[in-house]
């Protein structure tokens, strides 16, 4: 299949307007020796009929959430996307088109956008949202960024903070040069430590955490300011109907993944980075930010707006480097937002936390089965100990039809996180500890 | 007159937010009946008052958001011609793919055994890639091209670091995307700007004297920002390596000598590629994108994790072991669907597909170029563009006082999205302009006549340019008003 | 000024076809190599020149549509509020339903094993309209009401001529929809109009001397196409029966009803739904939609067929054997993915969500009305209306002149699409007025500003008037002109 | 799940406004007696997860074609719908629309029926096309009345129409006063009587008809016209990029069921009926025709015309009581054809033929199967023999993941009718060959 529209005269008209003779020609100033002889080494091309049926049995290879029934979270969760998301999020103005240079043709995405900031400013009770960044992870390593712009240079993290963030972190860290440095936290959460030493940037707590339990972000939010350092705080959306927000809890910048909030699983990506903060941080965020103004006429309109923060204006002193973003997924959560309102937010909350609940106490009754942290509180997820190899029982579950969580072996080789969503129900969960207690006999 | 512009919806005519349109107790929302105990959650932990989300019914949500996307323009409404963008055609056929349960419905930590479909689409695309670019192996997982680069020159400083070298400076080009210094300095190095010799090439000579033992690599587009190839890329790249340093291939241009020429074979040790330029993925408003990177043999311990590695039985599986690799660059495996979109494309054109599409990108550029360089000069008249081209319009500000932004913003009125503008900064007044190979010939002539009928209203009648655009939803924008009295959110 | 209204997307800005895009090699379309030896049709079967067909770019395809659609408005733009017909909001769920490949991929004529979920759809759905109208059984194959109504007829026609008596006659009310009538005749039937009293209900007395042993029955709309409750319904009908004739229910207002009051218990025989009207399935551009029928006991046996049907197993079939069966009313099964969307709003709204329908339907009419009937009396003042309303401007055309189409293309300039005018014929310059249930009080008050807007332009500005629409992508259509030269193809 | 928007503050405004005091007010004018007591006896309203649940049961229950490979046909047929069809078609502008009485709000949906009635017109070679009917069979219906609006009154049938058409005439005929007198055919074909009655209003035949066998079609239109009938031809338009078109042929109206062109199998509908037809009838054709015109500026545009045929103008005198018809399904097929052009229309074609015919050759080789009509040419679908009941063939061969045909029990229960699309492979083909033979042995 070909999408080019030229016919043979088209080319032949073009190439003699151009003034050459061939469309070799056009590859001239590439030197004889660099040139590829022959085709490349890549199967040919085929008809739309065929890379549909090549790709369905790709997909049917896997065994997708519509045969296992999901109770894995980890930062990724499998709530229910209404129908309306994606009919609007994918029409083709908005999916086609790019960054908004010519704001005249783009407030549809600017408006768009503008309500997204707006709607993470009202979930977290900070001041200002940026645009979208690429996920969960990366929005933390910003956050990291910006807490550091500061001049100080060391990077607490809370030992109930998922590894995968910690380890992203350390990634990008390499670069920038700290290495973040974990706390202890042997009940699953807390640890605060008793003061900070005065070359620490950021304090790093998640809540809730990666076992699903509810951290005490207030005496860490206490412990950075005191020792005159910024507290992020990695939150759930699907929480803040329901939990505090981190803007209440002294969070100074708060980011999450922003999956859950109408977005697919897609076996990881696209994602959605959230970050918000408070004011005065406004000039080091990263990424897009969307401002209102007027035209010329004097009435309102959305543009691009503090772009000197950014790379293609600031190039090695721009507040980060990242350009193409999740518009599109950020589209899909303002969307979702917006079908929710306050009241289904904390009406999507209480189900999770109830199902949840419920989960802990079926699952924990099962023989063998205990909590990994009796009794911290928890949101949508929590952390059991099965008799042996959580992966092992996760993969006999599989069999059964269960996704049943995901091993947490960097507490134990016997720990699995188990996440319920609002979308689970009291059937699939009896369902699940019946089938977990038969795994397990 | 609105000859042929689309019905106007009901809808308040000025910019309203969806905020305005709530009314408590409107909702669209609905759960199944709580079929367990509620829980309470602990008082400490609780939300004081509710957050301000709009409350509407579903036709409410669906006209705001069906209004907003009418007021936007897209590749599906008329080209889009912005430099170094690639914005050409994004096949329906991919979003059918990506909306498949087996790809879309999919946890990221299900166990390997779960997802052999998944891991071997991406197998499969990371080999094409490779094959594409001359690389040996590559990580699909940057969610964009500036993250790529990043990985890039995290695996530089690790290969030098492995060394017992390490290096700190980079070599750009002044022509560079932004990103790339951004990237530079988040990967730890300062970066060294190269300056252009008259013909807009890298300056070798200069590129010569700036080289040393701290020079780490250099970073590089082919062709470059001003859609010129490098010929001299086979010295740029031993004058590196003779140094000790490494060349990163900024693969934003890709689209202009897919099966032509490859990177690996012009001596690049590290590429990356813009699926949403080169392979139509959608750019989605301004992503999501993908931006692979792809190492020579010697750099592959320093690729992230995880990676997709296949087992002698055949099966694939998710790998994190590899002690050199730099660690992971993002919270899952990338942007997934986003990749399922490339691999649709890439397999989809096949070897003579692909080379098909650069032909045709670079006939479309070099057609353009012709019809409107008379009036928009190229930067560099002497050498010929391949799939995009910078033009200056310095000569009609000196001559009439309009602006390149005025231009941009008449095409608007003419039916028409701008090119970049302004971009390069080494350019004056410049006008960047990439048509991809999925423009017709007439569409070229369309804008081509619009862009030189803009230029000559900047004597003829002036005030079209001043006023412009007068079609649009909204007039110009004041950006001044809106960076000095910040209003971020409602 | 276009405040904000839609980006107008590049392309041609008068009215051109596809044809006119076409370019001799163009093509969009794919096919896998052919994998068997090629045949040739015989010679004397060969067409001698290929159609006229357009060829052109998968990318031209997609812009020329995607503009097409947006110089369309719908119910996702705005609110639509044509009398009669339900513009009410189809919610999106429906589409991801009626898309699932085992509805969609289906073939009619696949074995019963292999359709279980299908059947037991539709059976389901039977139950649920039978329940619904009061009715005992079903036919869900009328692809549209006036298909429905013809079944209905013919089911009439066969059970007369069953009883060994046929009958020539059936009686219709003046304000019939011109699918009654048109229905009669095609069932072999005449027509024969019933007048209104002068409260706009059926005049009872008239009814009376109408019928005769030669009636086979009355088709009713109730509440009747004035949006009044035929309050003498059940003398109505029982006039009819007790001449051996049958009571046939036009179900397209039956969303004023749900839940309140049944058909079937006002004395009704046959009931058709449109479900592209209570049900909310799309109305697509005029179509496709869905006419199912129910009938009393007595009827039963002459319903078309196929008919799904229960074993005692459990297990659904399609059953042909039914001897009295008036036969086939469509090639297949009836438009099975627009009952897909049927299903999925009735079991949704379930027997208090219905009833709610219904209850906010009127509400919303009667809103409406008290907000405008001061400017456009109700035709008939002194009865309360149900889900929709009756208008006339008539007495606006004896002092200023303006007629209810001026009207009509003004609400264009002013952001709303008209409601039915001209129609019923029985009402002088007539604006027949249907706002559904999900429209939103805001809206109901927006369109009646611009109701009274309009009309007190009448006076104040009636050039506004007679010049509507400007905004529209089209002026006012000539069209004496096209029925006069006829235009009917490329 | 509701959609009503009303809060309870807006019911007691609005009521105040209307003068009434509750709800139940409002439906005062209904008798008393005619109340419903209490709820309808059915299932509570559900959340929209539920709903989609219940559905994808449902849908689960069913063996689709993603899973069985079709050789099914009689007159639906697994053709490949390209992913830009619906993409497009699709758009909520035009699905959420309704018949076009404000043109001038409507241009979208007009111009796209305006290209549908041209292109119907470029395949026939005949003058006007309307702008849809219900499906093929009603379309023939139609065009039967338009031919006895003339005041003849029979109707001849062509042995090698599908009954499932006659079957619809015959129930249509039962309120017209006719009934279709179907002719002899024994070798699947022809069957052209020596000469016409004078009463006889229309003779209808099918190419390729219900046997996939290339019938001749000008015979029997030199027959009508000999008898002064008019000349009904079912027509396939997949068959149209290398078949004589209907016009060429001598026919006078043309009908075709459109399914095939862009529309989904959908269990049997919405479908598309098609119907053209020569100048001369224009005034007799029944739905909606859309014809070009001028605005009061003098730019093109266009409106439905010709109204006064209409059942809302012309009420009982109307040629047809047809509303509400297939227009989305007409702009699918528009979107179709315009992908396909008069090319890919003729690749569509040489490739059913051609797979058809290999289709034949393999499976008339399988032990026991015969051809129905050994010399008849056919194009995408024939007929073959199996030992034993059609149907059971069919059935075992589904347990194998064929939908092998469809019986034809009229011309012999051990009929049965494979339909081969471009779709199918020869892998597809071969394996249907073997299984068979298996099933056979
Ligand atoms: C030359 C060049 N390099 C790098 C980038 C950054 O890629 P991305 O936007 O995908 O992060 C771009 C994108 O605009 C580019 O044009
Ligand atoms: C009162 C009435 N009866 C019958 C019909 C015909 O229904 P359909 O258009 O579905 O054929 C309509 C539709 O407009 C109608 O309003």
């Amino acid at each position: 299949m070909r999408f080019a529209p030229h016919t043979d005269d088209d080319v032949r008209q073009m190439l003699a307007t151009i003034g050459v003779a061939s469309l070799d020609d056009l590859f001239d100033e590439i030197p004889a020796a660099l040139r590829v002889e022959g085709p490349l080494d890549l199967p040919g091309g085929v008809s739309e009929q065929e890379i549909l049926e090549d790709l369905g049995n790709l997909a049917r290879a896997d065994r997708s959430l519509e045969d296992l029934v999901c109770f894995a979270g980890a930062g990724a969760y499998d709530h229910f996307v209404p129908s309306a998301v994606w009919a609007l999020a994918g029409r083709s103005e908005f999916f086609t088109s790019y960054t908004p240079y010519q704001p005249e043709l783009s407030q549809g995405v600017l408006q768009t956008l503008f309500e997204f900031q707006s709607m993470v400013c009202e979930l977290t009770e900070l001041d200002v949202s940026n645009a979208s960044l690429y996920d969960g992870a990366t929005a933390l390593v910003e956050a990291v960024h910006m807490a550091r712009a500061g001049g100080r240079h060391r990077v607490l993290v809370a030992g109930g903070v998922d590894p995968r963030l910690v380890a992203t972190l350390r990634t990008y860290g390499a670069g920038s040069g700290y290495a973040p440095e974990v706390l202890e936290a042997p009940a699953g959460w807390g640890g605060v430590p008793a003061e900070l030493e005065p070359d620490v940037a950021a304090v790093v707590v998640q809540h809730p955490n990666v076992f699903g339990i509810l951290e005490d972000v207030t005496s860490f939010a206490e412990l950075a300011h005191g020792g005159g350092a910024e507290l992020i705080q990695v939150f759930d959306p699907t929480s803040l109907g329901v939990l505090a927000p981190p803007g209440a809890l002294g969070a100074d910048i708060a980011v999450a993944e922003g999956q859950s909030l109408g977005n697919h699983l897609n076996f990881g990506g696209p994602y959605l980075g959230i970050l918000a903060a408070r004011m005065e941080h406004v000039r080091k965020m990263p990424g897009r930010i969307v401002g209102e103004t007027l035209d010329v006429d004097g009435d309102p309109g959305y543009v691009l707006t503090l772009q000197a923060r950014e790379q293609h204006i600031r190039r090695e002193k721009a507040t980060s480097n990242i350009c193409t973003n999740q518009t599109l997924m950020a589209i899909a959560a303002t969307i979702h937002l917006a079908w929710l309102g306050p009241e289904g937010l904390a009406e999507l909350g209480r189900r999770c936390a109830a199902k949840a609940a419920y989960a802990f106490t079926a699952l924990t009754a099962v023989p063998g089965v205990r909590a990994a942290f009796p009794d911290a509180p928890f949101f949508k997820e929590f952390a059991i100990r099965v008799p042996g190899e959580a992966a092992e029982v996760r993969d006999a579950l599989v069999d059964r039809g269960f996704l049943a969580g995901v091993p947490a072996p960097w507490v134990g080789s016997d720990v699995l996180l188990v996440a319920v969503t609002e979308r689970r129900t009291k059937a699939q969960i009896d369902a699940l500890a019946l089938a977990m207690g038969e795994v397990l006999a | 007159m609105r000859r042929g512009a689309p019905v106007r919806g009901q809808g308040p005519p000025a910019a309203s937010t969806i905020a305005e349109l709530s009314r408590p107790g409107r909702r669209a929302w609905s759960f199944a009946p709580l079929d367990v105990e509620p829980v309470e959650v602990p008082a400490e932990h609780r939300r004081a008052s509710a957050p301000g989300l709009p409350e509407v019914s579903e036709l409410e949500l669906v006209r705001h958001y069906t209004r907003l996307s009418q007021m936007n323009y897209g590749v599906d409404t008329g080209i889009y011609p912005l430099g170094s963008c690639s914005m050409k055609y994004n096949p329906k056929l991919a979003e059918v793919a990506a909306a498949m349960p087996g790809f879309a419905r999919m946890h990221p930590l299900q166990p390997d055994a779960t997802t052999q479909g998944a891991l071997e689409l991406l197998w499969r695309l990371e080999r094409a890639l490779c094959e594409l670019t001359g690389m040996a192996r590559a990580t699909l997982q940057p969610p964009a091209g500036a993250c790529g680069e990043l990985t890039g020159l995290l695996m530089m400083r690790a290969f030098h670091a492995a060394q017992g070298a390490p290096r700190a400076k980079v070599l750009i080009p002044d022509a560079a995307h932004g990103t790339n210094p951004a990237s530079v300095r988040m990967g730890g190095f300062d970066a060294v700007h190269v300056p252009a010799d008259d013909r807009g090439l890298v300056d070798v000579e200069a590129l010569g004297r700036a080289i040393d033992d701290d020079v780490a690599g250099l970073m590089l587009t082919n062709p470059n920002t001003l859609g010129l190839f490098e010929r001299d890329i086979e010295r740029i790249t031993k004058l590196v390596h003779d140094a000790g340093g490494l060349v990163y291939y900024d693969g934003a241009n890709l689209n202009a000598i897919m099966g032509r020429t490859r990177p690996g074979d012009m001596g690049f040790d590290i590429v990356h590629i813009n699926t949403h330029k080169t392979f139509a993925t959608p750019h989605g408003g301004g992503g999501p994108g993908a931006g692979p990177v792809g190492v020579v043999e010697r750099l592959v311990p320093f690729l992230p994790v995880p990676r997709v590695e296949r087992d002698r039985d055949g099966a694939f599986h998710l790998s994190e072991e590899a002690p050199a690799s730099i660690g992971r660059m993002h919270g899952f495996n990338g942007n997934f669907a986003v990749l399922v979109r490339a691999y649709a494309y890439v397999f989809l054109h096949g070897a003579d597909g692909l080379r098909e599409v650069s032909e045709r990108a670079v006939l479309n550029a070099n057609y353009l170029a012709a019809l409107v360089r008379d009036v928009f000069p190229l930067a560099q008249p002497d050498l010929r563009p391949m799939h995009e081209f910078v033009s200056t319009s310095v000569e009609l500000k000196d001559r009439t006082g309009i602006r390149v932004m005025d231009i941009a913003k008449r095409l608007i009125d003419l039916g028409y999205h701008a090119p970049t503008v302004y971009f390069p900064l080494v350019v004056e007044e410049a006008l960047m302009v990439e048509p991809t190979e999925t423009e017709t010939r007439e569409t070229l002539e369309g804008l081509a006549a619009a862009l030189r009928q803009a230029a000559a209203e900047a004597t003829t009648d002036p005030q079209a340019l001043h006023d412009a655009p007068l079609s649009a939803p909204v007039r110009r924008l004041d950006e001044a008003r809106a960076a000095r009295q910040l209003k971020l959110r409602w």
